[in-house]
C-alpha cells in the first residue's frame, strides 16, 4: 500500500548542518499521525523540507505519487508555492502570518483555489467554528493581538484551502493548556477525507487518544517504536 | 649604522660559555621614513614572523598611496606625450569628472546620505561663482573660493533634512533638487537663459594659449590639482578614526550613542565638507570651460555620473576613479560610434549591478570570498562525508594539536551519540548527581570536559526555589549569558535541562 | 544610577576586646550604609538545617554612616619616588632590561617608563596592541611611536633597548632575543626569527610628565578615580637600566656579561635583595643615585632570570640567575582603601564577629575574629584563616575548562559571583591563574573584599558551603552545645604558637584546614605532645607549604608538582619568596598529616557525600562513649553537603604514610561515586578504575588516637561532616558523636587506655569491602556478555568488562592459578594448583580468557 | 467660479495623469520592494507604442490606446525581468534595482534616439466627442475623457487591489514573503503581474498626458520626476496615499499656473513637498497602514 505522502531517505539542514538524517516516513490518506520528540530533534526542520525551505535538501518526497522533493542545494523557498499549492498545508510555529492584514483577510489568503474562492464564506463560518475566538476579532489588523490569537489565525489559515495533507508544527506552543487542548480538539474535527494530517508536538498526553498514530523522532530521524519511552520524559515549557 | 654593526659583534661575542645561548642572526635595521611634517608614514613597512615557516615576511602597511603616486605620475608624463586634441579633452573632463565622483562616493560611503543631487551642487556653485567673477572681474581663481562657499551653504541646505528622511525618500528627493535647479538656471535672465548659460567667464589660460596645444596640456595638467585636492581631502576624512567609525556604524545611532560620539553631526558635517568641495570643483569646473550651460543639470549626464560611480564601485576612491575613465573613455573618447556607446554603458551598468557587489574594483574581493566561500562549503561538505577535516584545513592550522583534537572529538562524538538512549535520559532525570551507570558517566565526563565558551551552568535566582540555565562566556570579565526564559523549581530539574540541552547540542554537532 | 553596590573588608582578620578596627567600605549608587555589628552563629541557608542566624550586638558604631566609591588598583608594578627629574628623558638616554612577556597582543603595557596618559607627556618602553615591541613619547599634545619591525613572542627572553636622543629627534629601537636551552619556551637548535631593530625620525619631543617613573605601567588620572597605574605589563623582567646618552651597544654588552653599565641613571638589580629569610619586596637600585622601586601589589620575586641554567632550584643558591621579577595585570593584595568606620572592639564572648552593612538591595559583610582577651576556656575552635584566603574569591567554576570535570557537577551561579566576575578588581586566590592563563596566583590577601567569606556564600562549582560559611556550621553547632569555647585564627597560631595552644584541652578544626605553615604545624605537633587532644573535624588538612608575608595579610602558595594542584610552578621557581622555603605540599617535604592525626588526604569528589559504616574498632573496648546514644551500623546519612556527613574531600587512615599504629579507624564511608578518585599523589603511574566505586582505598575514615602524654586526636575524614551537624536542630548521631568526643576531650580527666586489636585496621576494611565488592562484580558477570571478553581479551574494552577486569587484578585468589607460555603463539597451558588439572591452548588469548572464566566462575562459588 | 471651475477641471486631469504614474511607482514598490525608475521610460515607450499604431496602422482612438497600455505593459515585463526577477534574492537589492533600472532608462533613451530620431512625435487625438461647457467654462473633450478614463481605471484599480484574490495575495506578499509562499503565492508570478500592470498605467498615462508631453526620446523625465514625487508625497508604497497626494499636486499645479506664473509651478510643488516630508517623513500615507520599510 502506498502512501498520501511518502519521504524516502531525507536529509536536510541549514548551512553546513544537517538536521535531518535519511528519514523515511510514509502518512496515510485518512489517518491522524502524530511525531512526537524534544525541541531540536528535527520536528520542523522535517516540516519545512516537505514545503522546501531548508537551506538544502536531499531525497525523496512524493505527494499522491507525485516528486514534491528531490535534491536542492540551495535557494530555499524556490519552490515552496508550488507546493503549498498543490494541497501541502503547512500551520507554521512561527508568525508566518500577514501583520498588516485584518483576522478575515488573514484566513482568507489560505483559500488555494479560485473554485473555493467564490465559495469562501461559507468555508470561512466552518473554520471560524472551529476557532470561535476569532470571530469577534475578524477585523482587527493581526499585528495587533496576542500571540496565542495569532496562532488560532496561522491555523485558521491552513484549514481554509482544500488541502490534502496538514502539516501542523507544534499547535500547543505558546497557548495555555485549557486552549491547547481546545484547538488540539478542533483539529480532531476537521474532515480530512482523503487527506493526512501531521502533527508534531513536545507533550504526549495532549494528543493521547486523538491520534492513529504516534511515532518518535530523536536526532534527525523517526523512530518509529520510540514513541512509549517518550511519555516517561516530561519536558518543561 | 655604526651603532648597530657594534651592537651586533658585541652581541655576537660569547661570555658565558656555561650556557648554550645564541642570537639569531638579524637583519639591517630598517628605516621607517616618515611623510614631511606628519607622524605618518608615507610607505610603511611592516613584517611578521610566519608561524608556520618560522620567516620573517616584511610587507607595505598600505600599497595604495604607492599606486597613487604612479598612477599620477604616468597620468602628468601621458598629457605631455600625447598630440591627440580629442585625447587631451578626454584627459581634463575625467580629471574634473572623477573629482566630483570621489567627493559624490564619500558621501554615499562614508557620510551615508544617498544623495543623488551631487551635479545639483557642481552646477549650481559653477553659476554662481561664474556671475560673480563676471559682475567682479576677479580673476579665476576666486571663483574656486566662491564655489567652495556656495557649496557649504547648499550642503548645509540639502544636508539637514536627510538626516530626518529614509534613505530611499531623500535619494528621490534630491533628484528634484537637480530638476528644480535646471529649471531655475534655465528660465533665469541672469544666468544667461538667452544665451543658453554664462559665457566668457575667467580662465587661467592666457589668450594665444587657449587654442595651441600646449595650451591645452596646460589646462589638462592644472585640472589635476582640483582632483589631487579632492583625493587628499577623501584619504583624510576616510582614513580618519571617524570616517572609519561612520563606514562601520551606518544606521546605528545607538551605537554612537554608546561611545558618546554625535554620529549624526559628524555625517552632516562630513556631508557640509564635501558639498563645499563639489563646489571648489564647480567653480573649476565653470574656469576649465569658461561657460556653465544648464545642460550640467541634465538627466542624461546625472545618469552618465551615476554609471561611473557605479561600475567602478562605490566603496573606494580607486573603485570611482577607475568607472569614471572607463565610461569618460567610452562616453566621450569614442563620440565616432554613436549612441551605441551609451546603450553600451548601460549594459555595462546593468552586468555590474546583477554580477557583482561592490563594482568592477571590487571582482577581486568578491573573487576572494566566493573563492573562500567555495572552499569553505567543500570543507563542511568534506566533513560532513569523513567526519573530519579536509586535508587543507588541517595545513592552513598552526597548531596541528587542535587538528588531531577536532578529528578525535569527532569520531568519539559518534561513539557517544550511539550511547543517548531513552534509558540514559530517564537515568539521568531520576539522579543528575551521584553514582550512574557507565554510559551516563560517559556521557557526562565528555560534556563536563567541554570548552568553557557557551558552556552550561546554572543561574540561583532564588536559592533553593528558582533556577535557570545560563551559558559561560569563557572570558574574564564578561558576564554568562542566559540561555533561555525558563525556570526550574529544584536544582535536580535545573540539572537535568543542562543535561537536555547537552545532549542536544551533541546531537546536532 | 539604578541598584546599589557594596563592598567591605575589615583591616585585622584577628582582634581582641578593646582593640581599635577599621573597616573599609565602598557604596556603588548609594551615599550611606546602615552598620550593624553582629555575631555570626550559622550561615549555611539550606532548608535541611537551621538557616542563616546572627545575632545583633549593641555598639556605638551601629547606625547610619556615610560610604562612597572606592577604587582599587589593579596589577603588580613598582613605583621609583625620588629621581623624577633624572628620569625625564628630555635629554639622550638609553633604556634596556630584559623582558620575557608571557601576554601579547591583547592590548597595550608598559614595561618601563613615566608616561602619563591624562596629559601625554612622558616617555614609555612598552609592547603595543599588536604585539610590537614599542617606544612611546608624549608633547603634551599627541603621542608619537616607534614599533619593531615583528612582533614579541610569549615565553621568550629578549633583550631589548632603546635610546631617545630628542636633539636629533631621532629613536632607535631594538629587541634581540636571549634564547637558551632552558629559558624559554623555545630552543636555540630551532632558529626562531625574533630579533629586530628599528632607527627613526620622529616629529616629537618627550614633555616632561612630573610623574615618577614605573616598572610594568603608566599613569592616568581622571575627576572621578584620581591618580593610578594603566596599561600594566604581563610577564618578566630582569635588569632594567636607564643609562645617560645613547649607548645602546655598550649597555647591551654589560647587562649580558653581568657588569653594570657606564652612566648609570638607575640600574635595579633585580638579583640583590635575596636573604636566607626571603626577598626584599622592592626592587633595589644600585646605581649612584639609589633610586629603590617600591612594589606595589606583590609583584613576584624569586623567579628564573633571563640566564637560567636549569642547574638550581633556588634563587638563594645562585642569586644571579634569579633576576626574573612577574608582573601580572591582574595582581591585587591590598585594596588600600581609606577606612570608613572605625570602631573599638567591644567585650563581648570570642567568637566570628562581623560588620553587616546594607543600602537597599545591597548587603555586604566584612567579618573579622575576635580572640579571648586571656583564655579561659577549655576548647578553642582554631578558625583556618590561612585556607580562607587561599580560596578568596576563586573564579574556577567561570574560569577553568576541567572546573566541572573535577567536581562532577554543573556550576551553581548566583550573582554575587557573576558580579565578581564581571569586575575581578578584587584580586584574585590561589586556585586562579593570572590575566596570562600561564602564571597561578601564588599570593593572596585579607584585606580586600572577599566574597567567600560572606558569611551566606555558596560556592559556585559544587553548590554548597565551603570554609567560612561551611565552618559556621561548626560553630552554629558549638553554640548550642553550651559548652565555653573560644576562637583563635591560623594567623595566632603560626605567630604565637604553643604558647597560645597550651592554654586549651582541645582544639577543634575547621572542615578544610587546608593551608599550613611550618610554625602552625609545630605548634599543633607540640600542642599534641603535651597531651593536647585535636578534634579535626575536616578533610584534606595540613596539605600546602604556606608562607606568610609582611605582618601576615598576605599568604605565599607555590603548588608544585605532586599535589592536586589548580596551577603549576614553573621550573625553578619553587621556593617561597617570603621565607625561602620550598613550596608544595607537606608530604613532599616529609611531614604528611598521618603521622600527627592519623589520616590524610585521599580522595575528592563533590557530587555526592555519603554514610559512614561503623567498622570492627568503632565496637572494640574503650571506645563505646564516643557512640553513645548512637544505634545502627550506619550513621550520617544527611547533611547540607549533598545529603551526607562522608564527603567532599575525603582523609584515609594509611600505615604506610604514618599512620600510628595504635589508632583506631572507628568508620568508614559508603556508597561515595564515581566523582571520588584517588588523588594524584598516591598514583605513580596512571591506572583505570581508581573512583570510589572499584577501588577501596578512596573512602574516608573516622579515626581514634591517644598519646601517652594524655593527648589524643579524633578525625572525621570528611569535610562534610561539619555541615551535617545542624541537621534536624543539631540532634542527629553525627552531632552526638562530636558532642560525645568534646565533652570527654574537654575534661581534665584521662581518656580510657586503648588495647589494640588488629594491626592494620586498613587490612580489615579493604577485605570485607572486597568480599562485598566480589558480589557486585559477579552481578556484573551475570549480565555482561563475556564473550565480548575472548573477541578482545587484551582490550580495548568495553566500561563493564574494563570495571571487572580491573577487581580481578587486584584480587590475590587469582594465585590459585598459574599460566605458563611453553612455546611462545602457540602452546600456553594453564594449571589449577587447589584441583591440580591443567588445560593446553593454542594461543595466548585463548588461555587467558580460559583464565578469566575461571576467576569469574569462582567469584561467583565464592558467593 | 469660472476661475475656479477651470482650476479644478485642470485639477482633476493633471491628478489622473500624475495619479496613474505614481499608482505604479507605489504598487511595485510595496509589493516588490523595487523602486522603479524605469518608469520613466516605460512611458516613453508607451507613447513612441501608440504613435506609432496611430500613424502606422489605425488612428481608431480605442486602437491607440490598447497600443499605448500593451507597449507599456510589455515594457514593464522587461522590466521585471532584468531588474527584479535575477537579483531578488541578492543581498543589497533596493540599491541594485534602483541603479538597473536608473541604466534602463539610460538605454531606452537611447534606443528611441537611435530608432525614432530626436524629434518630438504627436500621438493621434483619442476623444473626439464635444466639448462641455460648465458654469461657462470650456472643458475640451481631452479633458473630460481624462479625468474620467482614469478615474474608472484608478477605482478598478483599487478595487482589485483590495478586493479581488489576486489582490490580496499582492498584499499577503508585501507582508511576509515566506508567509506567502506556504499559501501558495508565487513572487515570481506576482512580480510579473504587479509590473505589467503597472507598465500597462504608465502606458495609459502616456496616451493621455500626449496633450503636454510629446512623445520623445527625453520626455519621460519630467513624468518620471512628478510620479516620483507624488509617490513620495504619498509616502513610497501607500496606494491611497499616492491618489491622495496627486491631488494635491495637480492642484497645486493647476493653482500655480493660473494665479502665480506656469515656471513657478515646480518650485511651489517642490517646496510642498519638502515641507511635507519634513514635517512626516513618511509622507502622507505614513498616516495610513501598509507602508512597506525603506530598508529592508
Amino acid at each position: 500500500m502506498t502512501g498520501l505522502l511518502e519521504i524516502r531517505s531525507l536529509s536536510a539542514g541549514y548551512g553546513p548542518m544537517r538536521v535531518i538524517h535519511d528519514l523515511d516516513l510514509v502518512v496515510h490518506a485518512g489517518e491522524r499521525l502524530a511525531i512526537m520528540g524534544l525541541n531540536g530533534h528535527g520536528k520542523t526542520t522535517l516540516f519545512r523540507a516537505i514545503l522546501g525551505l531548508t537551506d538544502w535538501q536531499t531525497g525523496s518526497i512524493l505527494l499522491g505519487g507525485r516528486e514534491i522533493g528531490g535534491r536542492r542545494m540551495s535557494a530555499p523557498g524556490r519552490r515552496t508555492h508550488r507546493i503549498a499549492a498543490s494541497g501541502v498545508a503547512l500551520l507554521p510555529q512561527g508568525d508566518a502570518i500577514f501583520p498588516g492584514l485584518t483576522v478575515e483577510q488573514n484566513v482568507l489568503t489560505g483559500v488555494t483555489s479560485s473554485g473555493t474562492w467564490r465559495r469562501r464564506r461559507g468555508r470561512l463560518d466552518s473554520v471560524l467554528e472551529i476557532f470561535p475566538p476569532l470571530r469577534p476579532l475578524l477585523d482587527m489588523p493581526v499585528g495587533k493581538m496576542s500571540g496565542g490569537e495569532r496562532r488560532m489565525v496561522s491555523l485558521a489559515r491552513g484549514l481554509m484551502g482544500d488541502n490534502r495533507v496538514f502539516l501542523v508544527d507544534e499547535p500547543s506552543l505558546g497557548l495555555a493548556p485549557k486552549i491547547a487542548a481546545g484547538v488540539i480538539d478542533a483539529l480532531g474535527q476537521v474532515e480530512l477525507g482523503e487527506g493526512a494530517m501531521v502533527i508534531a508536538e513536545q507533550s504526549i498526553p495532549l494528543l493521547s487518544g486523538r491520534m492513529d498514530r504516534i511515532l518518535g523522532m530523536h536526532s534527525g530521524q523517526i523512530k518509529q517504536d520510540a514513541a512509549d519511552a517518550f511519555a516517561g520524559i516530561s519536558v518543561d515549557h | 649604522m655604526a651603532f648597530w654593526t657594534r651592537f651586533e659583534k658585541l652581541m655576537s661575542k660569547r661570555k658565558f660559555k656555561s650556557i648554550r645561548q645564541t642570537f639569531v642572526r638579524s637583519r639591517r635595521p630598517l628605516h621607517q621614513w616618515r611623510q614631511v611634517r606628519s607622524d605618518r608614514h608615507a610607505f610603511a613597512r611592516r613584517a611578521y614572523v610566519n608561524p608556520r615557516t618560522l620567516r620573517r615576511e616584511r610587507e607595505f602597511v598600505d600599497e595604495r598611496t604607492f599606486w597613487w603616486a604612479v598612477a599620477l605620475v604616468l597620468f602628468a608624463l601621458l598629457t605631455v606625450v600625447v598630440d591627440n586634441r580629442t585625447a587631451l579633452n578626454v584627459m581634463g573632463i575625467f580629471a574634473i569628472y572623477a573629482a566630483i565622483n570621489i567627493m559624490w562616493a564619500l558621501v554615499m560611503g562614508s557620510a551615508g546620505v544617498f544623495s543623488l543631487g551631487t551635479l545639483a551642487i557642481v552646477g549650481t556653485s559653477g553659476f554662481i561663482a561664474g556671475r560673480v567673477a563676471l559682475e567682479t572681474g576677479l580673476p579665476w581663481y576666486v571663483m574656486l573660493v566662491v564655489g567652495a562657499v556656495t557649496g557649504a551653504v547648499m550642503g548645509v541646505v540639502i544636508g539637514v533634512p536627510a538626516q530626518r528622511l529614509d534613505g530611499m525618500y531623500y535619494a528621490l528627493l534630491t533628484l528634484g533638487v537637480v530638476e528644480v535647479a535646471r529649471t531655475f538656471f534655465k528660465q533665469s535672465r541672469g544666468f544667461g537663459s538667452a544665451s543658453g548659460g554664462l559665457i566668457s567667464l575667467p580662465t587661467y589660460l592666457s589668450k594665444d594659449q587657449m587654442f595651441s596645444i600646449d595650451g591645452l596640456r596646460i589646462r589638462v595638467l592644472v585640472a589635476l590639482v582640483p582632483f589631487v585636492l579632492v583625493l587628499v581631502l577623501y584619504r583624510v576624512l576616510e582614513g580618519r578614526r571617524l570616517g572609519l567609525l561612520l563606514r562601520t556604524t551606518r544606521d546605528s545611532e545607538a551605537y554612537g550613542d554608546a561611545i558618546g560620539v554625535d554620529l549624526v553631526r559628524i555625517r552632516l558635517s562630513l556631508f557640509v565638507i564635501s558639498s563645499s568641495a563639489l563646489g571648489m570643483v564647480g567653480g573649476f569646473f565653470a574656469a576649465y570651460n569658461r561657460s556653465m550651460a544648464p545642460s550640467v543639470f541634465d538627466m542624461g549626464l546625472l545618469l552618465l555620473m551615476f554609471a561611473m560611480v557605479v561600475v567602478g564601485g562605490v566603496g573606494s576612491a580607486e573603485g570611482v576613479v577607475i568607472g569614471t575613465a572607463l565610461v569618460v573613455f567610452v562616453h566621450n573618447g569614442l563620440i565616432s560610434i554613436g549612441p551605441i556607446r551609451i546603450i553600451g554603458i548601460g549594459v555595462v551598468v546593468v552586468l555590474t549591478a546583477l554580477f557583482t557587489k561592490g563594482g568592477l574594483y571590487g571582482i577581486p574581493g568578491q573573487y576572494r570570498r566566493w573563492r573562500d566561500k567555495h572552499k569553505s562549503e567543500r570543507i563542511a561538505a568534506a566533513s560532513q562525508r569523513q567526519g573530519d577535516l579536509t586535508s587543507e584545513e588541517a595545513a592552513l592550522t598552526d597548531d596541528k594539536d587542535l587538528v588531531a583534537v577536532a578529528r578525535f572529538n569527532d569520531r568519539y562524538r559518534w561513539q557517544l551519540r550511539e550511547l543517548v538512549t531513552e534509558a540514559v535520559v530517564a537515568e539521568h532525570q531520576a539522579r543528575p548527581v551521584g553514582r550512574h551507570s557507565p554510559e551516563l558517566d560517559r556521557l557526562l565526563n565528555y560534556f563536563r570536559k567541554g570548552e568553557l565558551a557557551d558552556k552550561y551552568a546554572v543561574m540561583t535566582v532564588e536559592p533553593f526555589s528558582t533556577y535557570r540555565v545560563v551559558a559561560l562566556s569563557g572570558v574574564r570579565g564578561i558576564p554568562p549569558r542566559e540561555v533561555d526564559e525558563k525556570v526550574y523549581g529544584s536544582l535536580d530539574d535545573a540539572y537535568h535541562a543542562v543535561f537536555l540541552r547537552r545532549i542536544h547540542d551533541l546531537m546536532e554537532s | 544610577m539604578a541598584t546599589q553596590k557594596l563592598f567591605a573588608y575589615s583591616e585585622e582578620i584577628s582582634v581582641k576586646p578593646a582593640d581599635s578596627l577599621q573597616v573599609m567600605v565602598s557604596g556603588e549608587g548609594t551615599q550611606s550604609a546602615d552598620v550593624q555589628l553582629v555575631r555570626l552563629v550559622h550561615g549555611d541557608a539550606h532548608p535541611d538545617g537551621p538557616g542563616f542566624v546572627e545575632v545583633e550586638v549593641d555598639h556605638p558604631v551601629n547606625g547610619v554612616h556615610s560610604v562612597h566609591r572606592q577604587y582599587t588598583q589593579l596589577g603588580s608594578h613598582a613605583v621609583v619616588d625620588d629621581g623624577v627629574e633624572l628620569l625625564e628623558g628630555t635629554e639622550p638616554f638609553t633604556v634596556a632590561t630584559f623582558v620575557w612577556p608571557s601576554l601579547v597582543g591583547t592590548g597595550r603595557q608598559v614595561l618601563i617608563g613615566n608616561f602619563d596618559l591624562s596629559s601625554n607627556c612622558g616617555w614609555a618602553l612598552g609592547i603595543g596592541s599588536s604585539g610590537h615591541l614599542e617606544f612611546w613619547l608624549g608633547d603634551g599634545t599627541d603621542t608619537d611611536h616607534v614599533m619593531a619591525e615583528v612582533p614579541l613572542m610569549e615565553r621568550v627572553w629578549y633583550l631589548v633597548v632603546a635610546t631617545c636622543d630628542p636633539r636629533r629627534r631621532k629613536i632607535t629601537l631594538s629587541q634581540v632575543a636571549v634564547v637558551s636551552s632552558t629559558n624559554s619556551v623555545v630552543s636555540p637548535a630551532v632558529p626562531h626569527d625574533l630579533d629586530s631593530v628599528v632607527v627613526e625620525r620622529t616629529r616629537r619631543k618627550v614633555r616632561r610628565s612630573g610623574r615618577p617613573l614605573v616598572l610594568a605601567g603608566c599613569w592616568d588620572e581622571n575627576a572621578e578615580r584620581g591618580k593610578h597605574v594603566k596599561w600594566l605589563f604581563n610577564g618578566k623582567l630582569d635588569r632594567p637600566v636607564i643609562v645617560d646618552g645613547c649607548r645602546a651597544g655598550e649597555v647591551a654588552e654589560a647587562l649580558r656579561s653581568g657588569d653594570s653599565p657606564d652612566g648609570v641613571i638607575a640600574f635595579w638589580d633585580t638579583s640583590a635583595g635575596y636573604s636566607p629569610s626571603g626577598a626584599s619586596t622592592d626592587l633595589l637600585d644600585v646605581g649612584p643615585n639609589g633610586l629603590t622601586a617600591r612594589s606595589v601589589n606583590m609583584p613576584t620575586r624569586g623567579m628564573t632570570g633571563w640566564n637560567w641554567d636549569g642547574r638550581t632550584e633556588c634563587f638563594l643558591t645562585a642569586p644571579e640567575k634569579y633576576g626574573g621579577v612577574l608582573f601580572a595585570e591582574s595582581s591585587m593584595t591590598n585594596c588600600r582603601w581609606s577606612p570608613t568606620i572605625e570602631f573599638e572592639v567591644p567585650q563581648v564572648r570570642s567568637g566570628c564577629y562581623a560588620i553587616r552593612l546594607r543600602a537597599g538591595s545591597a548587603e555586604a559583610y566584612a567579618p573579622f575574629f575576635v580572640r579571648a582577651k586571656s583564655p579561659t576556656a577549655k576548647v578553642a575552635f582554631q578558625v583556618p584563616t590561612a585556607s580562607y584566603l587561599a580560596y578568596a574569591n576563586m573564579l574556577m567554576a567561570f574560569d577553568a575548562q576541567v572546573a566541572q570535570s573535577i567536581v562532577s557537577h554543573t556550576p551553581v551561579l548566583a550573582p554575587a559571583d557573576v558580579e565578581l566576575y564581571r569586575n575581578s578588581q578584587f584580586g584574585l586566590s590561589t586556585y586562579d591563574h593570572h590575566a596570562d592563563h600561564l602564571s597561578g596566583v601564588c599570593y593572596s590577601g585579607w584585606r580586600r573584599p572577599i566574597i567567600d567569606m560572606n558569611p551566606k556564600h555558596r560556592a559556585a562549582a559544587i553548590d554548597t558551603t565551603w570554609q567560612f560559611p561551611a565552618d559556621l556550621s561548626i560553630v552554629g553547632w558549638l553554640e548550642q552545645t553550651g559548652i565555653d569555647y573560644e576562637v583563635i585564627t591560623d594567623h595566632d597560631v603560626h605567630r604565637e604558637g604553643l604558647e597560645l595552644l597550651k592554654h586549651y584541652n582541645v582544639v577543634i578544626t575547621g572542615t578544610h584546614p587546608e593551608y599550613h605553615s611550618g610554625d602552625m604545624l609545630e605548634a599543633t605537633e607540640d600542642f599534641m605532645a603535651d597531651g593536647g587532644r585535636l578534634m579535626y573535624l575536616g578533610a584534606n588538612g595540613y596539605y600546602w607549604v604556606t608562607s606568610f608575608v609582611g605582618d601576615g595579610d598576605v599568604i605565599e602558595v607555590r603548588k608544585l608538582e605532586g599535589g592536586t594542584r589548580a596551577w603549576q610552578a614553573r621550573p625553578g621557581e619553587y621556593h617561597h619568596m617570603a621565607d625561602g622555603v620550598r613550596g608544595g605540599v607537606w608530604r613532599n617535604r616529609g611531614r604528611g598529616p598521618q603521622k600527627v592525626t592519623g589520616v590524610g588526604t585521599t580522595s575528592e569528589g563533590m557530587d555526592i557525600s555519603g554514610p559512614y559504616r561503623r567498622q570492627i574498632d568503632g565496637y572494640g573496648a574503650g571506645v563505646e562513649w564516643i557512640f553513645d546514644a548512637v544505634d545502627g551500623e550506619l550513621f550520617g546519612d544527611f547533611g547540607l553537603a549533598h545529603g551526607g556527613a562522608a564527603g567532599m574531600e575525603i582523609d584515609r587512615y594509611a600505615r604506610t604514610l604514618g599512620t600510628p599504629g595504635r589508632t583506631r579507624l572507628l568508620a568508614s564511608s559508603e556508597g561515595l561515586a564515581d566523582g571520588y578518585l584517588v588523588m594524584i599523589e598516591d598514583l605513580y603511574v596512571n591506572l583505570p578504575n581508581q573512583s570510589a566505586v572499584s577501588n577501596p582505598r578512596v573512602r574516608c575514615d573516622m579515626t581514634y588516637a591517644t598519646t601517652d602524654s594524655g593527648g589524643a586526636s579524633f578525625c572525621t575524614g570528611s569535610i562534610a561532616w561539619g555541615q551535617a551537624l545542624p541537621v534536624d536542630g543539631y540532634d542527629n548521631d553525627v552531632a552526638r558523636i562530636t558532642e560525645n568526643v568534646l565533652r570527654r576531650f574537654a575534661s581534665d580527666g584521662p581518656l580510657p587506655v586503648l588495647y589494640d586489636e588488629l594491626d592494620d585496621a586498613d587490612v580489615a576494611v579493604v577485605r570485607s569491602w572486597r568480599q562485598k565488592q566480589d558480589a557486585v562484580i559477579s552481578a556484573l558477570c551475570d549480565r555482561t556478555v563475556l564473550t565480548n571478553l575472548e573477541a578482545a581479551v587484551f582490550g580495548p574494552h568495553s566500561d563493564v568488562n574494563l570495571r571487572i577486569l580491573s577487581h580481578l587484578r587486584g584480587d590475590e585468589s587469582g594465585a590459585r592459578w598459574e599460566l605458563v607460555e611453553e612455546q611462545p603463539y602457540a602452546r600456553y597451558v594453564l594449571s589449577d594448583h587447589r584441583e591440580g588439572t591443567t588445560e593446553v591452548f593454542s594461543s595466548a588469548e585463548l588461555a587467558v580468557h580460559r583464565f578469566l572464566l575461571h576467576r569469574i566462575a569462582a567469584l561467583e562459588g565464592e558467593q | 467660479m469660472e476661475t475656479l471651475v477651470a482650476v479644478l477641471v485642470s485639477t482633476l486631469s493633471l491628478a489622473a495623469g500624475y495619479g496613474l504614474l505614481a499608482i505604479g511607482i507605489s504598487l511595485t514598490w510595496s509589493s516588490l520592494g523595487l523602486l522603479n525608475l524605469a518608469h520613466g521610460i516605460t512611458f516613453g515607450f508607451a507613447g513612441y507604442g501608440a504613435w506609432w499604431f496611430g500613424t502606422e496602422v489605425s488612428a481608431n482612438p480605442v486602437g491607440v490606446v490598447i497600443a499605448g497600455v500593451v507597449t507599456g505593459a510589455f515594457t514593464g515585463l522587461v522590466v521585471v525581468a532584468v531588474a527584479f526577477l535575477p537579483i531578488k534574492r541578492q543581498e543589497n537589492f533596493p540599491v541594485r534595482s534602483l541603479t538597473i533600472t536608473l541604466a534602463l532608462n539610460l538605454v531606452g533613451t537611447q534606443i528611441l534616439l537611435r530608432v525614432f530620431g530626436p524629434k518630438a512625435k504627436n500621438i493621434p487625438s483619442v476623444f473626439t466627442f464635444d466639448s462641455i461647457n460648465l458654469f461657462g467654462t470650456v472643458i475640451l473633450p481631452d479633458r473630460t475623457g481624462m479625468i474620467v478614463t482614469a478615474a474608472v481605471v484608478l477605482l478598478a484599480t483599487l478595487i482589485w487591489f483590495r478586493r479581488s484574490r489576486s489582490g490580496l495575495r499582492v498584499r499577503a506578499l508585501m507582508q511576509n514573503p515566506e508567509g506567502a509562499a506556504l499559501v501558495g503565492v508565487s513572487l515570481n508570478r506576482t512580480a510579473v503581474v504587479v509590473m505589467m500592470v503597472s507598465g500597462a498605467l504608465a502606458g495609459l498615462s502616456a496616451v493621455l498626458l500626449q496633450e503636454i508631453f510629446f512623445a520623445s526620446p527625453y520626455s519621460w523625465s519630467t513624468p518620471l520626476i512628478k510620479g516620483l514625487v507624488i509617490a513620495l508625497l504619498g509616502g513610497l508604497g501607500s496606494i491611497p496615499g499616492a491618489l491622495l497626494a496627486a491631488l494635491v499636486l495637480g492642484a497645486t499645479e493647476a493653482g500655480t499656473a493660473r494665479f502665480v506664473g506656469g515656471q513657478y509651478v515646480l518650485y511651489t510643488q517642490f517646496a510642498l513637498v519638502v515641507g511635507v516630508l519634513l514635517a512626516r517623513p513618511r509622507g502622507i500615507g505614513g498616516l495610513l497602514d501598509e507602508v512597506r520599510e525603506a530598508d529592508e
